[in-house]
């Protein structure tokens, strides 16, 4: 169901743990499925992610998009990172079932929410960064076509 | 990795060589149309009917009350439509339970837009229905009550003969679905007041893709599939010969082997369970201790989430499931383990090991090593294990 | 004595060897429940899939638009109640023919109870529809034509194509009974403008219990059995996999075998029909001569009936069937030949032998002989004869 | 399905044929399955069944009950002869399937037909027999308890 790419983020997630005093924290929740994830982000003063580490309580799928997700930001700009949609993601892992689509918007929205949390305590705006939901639960999943 | 160490038992079985063996010459030789008047055609009629009789003993029935059908799912349908339409005259009320299999469920759900007032009963912490609750929510217009004879998630075994006690008092026809009991548990259609019963091949070492209803004389049930006239004109199409032939063949074996397996059973599923509650911190048990079916074993481990859990004992060889959401293709977490009152994110930390007959206690020492070093990993990962 | 002669392949027919072959290993080894996430399971999901394409390809429908059913009365079940009332808003009004199997007709019985109305085609003296008539029974209320693709009885194949194109014109929906037709006679969904189709897998050398219904993407049909998540929600129960992986590979032997098997077919079919015409007097053949399924042969022998020339032929090796009441459970003559205008003495005396692939030249000729010697005794004991 | 009894009176079929110049010819029919059964008798002065034919088109019961009630009513007195009930011919035959019970009918409304025959002919009444129906269509099979 899972493809190699996916498994081997999740038997050997990177960066899996806490930044304590992180420039930026963001938890994300999918109400639907109970997901939980949290992105920690280290921002160097010319607003460079030096690192990033998270926690997930959450599906496979979750965990490998938390750890890819992690990877992919680690070493960007802030403007790199908020490139780092749940499709790059996505795709950088080989893909996602369908139904797992859901959980790489988890990883999208927790690095958002840490962004938020960072560009807050460090009273900045950051361009093309909206207030990011804490509950991810609507229009992500593929619509079956008909109605039973 | 090849499967080691199969504990999902609940959700299908290794058909068993016995079974197979009995099932092939219906393949190849004697394959005729048991309706046909021909040789061939007569044989697989005999073999039908020796396994109606096969079946019928386990339950206590007339070989004529059981009712072929491709499922447990089939017999759940038909039991809960037909008896709505054939009795449409006396009411629309049926009761049934929060931790119903969906088979049952969205069927209620499909009858509610007919017309249908459905009471789905409350469960208590171990996922038993109450009586009393029962007793009240029989009304005037009560056709049915269909209440599981046991849980396939949580194994719970419900008080079926009082229940069925109390659907006669009330002059209510009692239909359960005995697909997790079959088997495992005696049953005993006469005694136990039960006027239909559910019950699928493949959850006892038989082939999947056939099932059957018990239907007790008397009771005024439509067809669900009509056409041709066989199943005594109630359900329609070629019958199964080898699917039949195989599920009377596992179903004497299952009655015949039930108390000494089901007796191991016990005994490696409650040294189990201590073992996890001891050893496995924030665990806890799901289900009825002791009113429980005996391969069952169901844990929510917190903190932790069902999936993650499942695909890392898979990569140890180790089946079993989950009442996690991401498993069925549906999000929401499980609806027995909510009903018995867990919270959500206990509910999707859940595991369910169900034992077959081959399962040794070393496999049982082996999962258990394995569970305690992968439930440690996951909750490193897990945002709200130090919180 | 042993079947040697097997002439009833319309019934159902032999699984063969190759088939059987492939369905073993999911029964004792990959056993899997195919909703499972661990590794086992997921086989079955692939072998699943595998099957699913296999069936599409042959009738050029979508792998995702083919869901499995326990068989053909099924498939036809669902097609119509489903539809029945997924469409009740556009209207109740169905449109099918005298000829159709039990399984259509009896479901049409069913719906005209709850509020359906049923236009029966008639049909010619071969078995045909007349198309203006069913172009004049197309109204605002029609929600659906369902005809099947080839007559079980006379093997009449109707003009599919042709109707499909009426039905999409009127913008009502197409579903076609295709149990006959599949794997004997070319299908193209598309082409032919088919919304539905029923198919079994036993009639083409697959097992018994299991068959499909194709729906086209776009089609707004309800479940028939509620429960799980399988077939894409509308279709709930633990998928027979042996059943499912069985069907795949008999439709892919049989679209692969198609054009020569048929071939060998129609001249084994057109040489004995020819001989029996010329050297059984008072006989008739049933059916269209040209439209017809290459493996079928209907034949009415007047003054006598059918169940004693089908145990006689039974007691020779050989093994028919007959339209003759007294073979299926009911006493009332085939509706398909009374259909075709057959006075009853006569649609008694009907016998149907379809071929097989393993039937040769030599089978038939020693039927022929049976047949001869066999209707001439019961001729004698017949008081229509000298008449 | 059949008794080797019915079997054996089904493949050899005794008294088939014709009596010329009969003393009583009954024909029934079926109009449900389409059956039809003509009984010849030869009856004496004594009201002794000498000999009885008959010509069967129907079933395979049809033909083994014709030949059975046939072989039971030969040598016996008329009065004899009305006792040959379907219940005798079928035990006779070691039974018969349900749904073929309504064939063993047939044969004893043959012999009864016959019977009246001969009686007309010879201007007489035969005690216990009323006019026989012609066609034996109804009550005669197995009740199924429910409705579906
Ligand atoms: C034309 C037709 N439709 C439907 C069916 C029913 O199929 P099944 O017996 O597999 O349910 C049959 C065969 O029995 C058939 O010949
Ligand atoms: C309690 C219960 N009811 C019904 C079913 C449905 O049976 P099947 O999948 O054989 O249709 C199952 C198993 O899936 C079950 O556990
Ligand atoms: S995070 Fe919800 S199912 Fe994967
Ligand atoms: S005589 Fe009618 S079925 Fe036998």
């Amino acid at each position: 169901m899972y493809s190699e790419k996916v498994m081997d983020h999740f038997q050997n997630p990177r960066n899996v743990g806490e930044i304590e005093n992180a420039s930026g924290v963001g938890t994300v929740g999918n109400a639907k499925c109970g997901d939980i994830m949290r992105i920690y982000l280290d921002i160097d003063e010319n607003q460079i992610i030096k690192d990033c580490k998270f926690k997930t309580f959450g599906c496979g799928a979750a965990v490998a998009t938390s750890s890819m997700a992690t990877e992919l930001v680690k070493g960007k700009t802030i403007q790199e990172a908020l490139q780092v949609t749940n499709k790059a993601v996505m795709e950088a892992l080989d893909g996602l079932p369908p139904v797992k689509v859901h959980c790489s918007l988890l990883a999208e929205e927790a690095i958002h929410a840490a962004l938020w949390d960072y560009a807050e305590k460090h009273g900045i705006k950051i361009e093309g960064l909206t207030k990011p939901k804490s509950d991810i639960h609507e229009g992500e999943e593929e619509e079956e076509e008909e109605e039973y | 990795m090849k499967t080691r160490i199969y504990l999902d038992n609940a959700a299908t079985t290794k058909t068993s060589q016995e079974v197979v063996d009995a099932m092939l010459p219906y393949f190849t030789e004697d394959y005729g149309n048991a309706s046909s008047i021909y040789e061939i055609g007569q044989r697989s009629r005999e073999a039908i009917t020796k396994a109606r009789e096969q079946i019928a003993q386990v339950i206590g029935a007339k070989t004529e009350e059981i009712y072929f059908t491709a499922g447990g799912s089939e017999a759940d349908n038909w039991a809960l439509k037909a008896t709505f339409e054939a009795y449409e005259g006396k009411g629309n009320h049926i009761i049934t339970t929060k931790i119903e299999h969906h088979a049952i469920l969205h069927t209620c759900e499909y009858l509610e837009k007919k017309g249908a007032r459905i009471t789905y009963l409350d469960v208590d912490e171990n996922g038993l229905v109450d009586l009393e609750e029962l007793q009240k929510a029989i009304c005037p217009e009560t056709i049915l009550i269909s209440i599981m004879f046991a849980n396939n998630e949580i194994g719970t075994i419900e008080p079926i003969k009082e229940i069925g006690m109390i659907a006669k008092e009330h002059g209510v026809l009692f239909h359960t679905d005995a697909v997790q009991a079959f088997g495992q548990v005696p049953i005993d259609v006469d005694d136990m007041n039960i006027d239909m019963l559910s019950s699928s091949a493949h959850k006892i070492n038989g082939p999947k893709g056939i099932g059957f209803l018990y239907i007790r004389k008397g009771v005024k049930i439509r067809s669900f599939v009509h056409g041709g006239a066989q199943e005594r004109k109630r359900r329609a199409g070629t019958e199964n010969v080898p699917g039949i032939v195989g599920y009377g063949v596992a179903a004497k074996r299952a009655a015949e082997t039930m108390e000494e397996r089901t007796k191991k059973e016990r005994e490696l599923r409650d040294y189990f369970i201590q073992r996890v509650l001891e050893e496995v911190p924030y665990t806890k048990l799901n289900g009825d201790p002791v009113k429980r079916l005996p391969n069952n074993m169901n844990f929510s481990f917190r903190f932790i989430e069902g999936e993650s859990l499942l695909i890392m004992l898979d990569m140890k060889g180790i089946a079993g499931s989950s009442g996690s959401a991401c498993t069925s293709g549906s999000l929401d977490p499980s609806h027995v383990l909510l009903s018995i009152g867990l919270p959500h994110e206990i509910a999707h930390g859940s595991l369910r090991l169900t034992l077959g007959e081959d399962i040794t206690k070393e496999d049982l020492d082996y999962t258990l090593e394995q569970i305690k070093e992968i439930v440690g990993r996951l909750r490193e990962l897990s945002p709200l294990y130090e919180d």
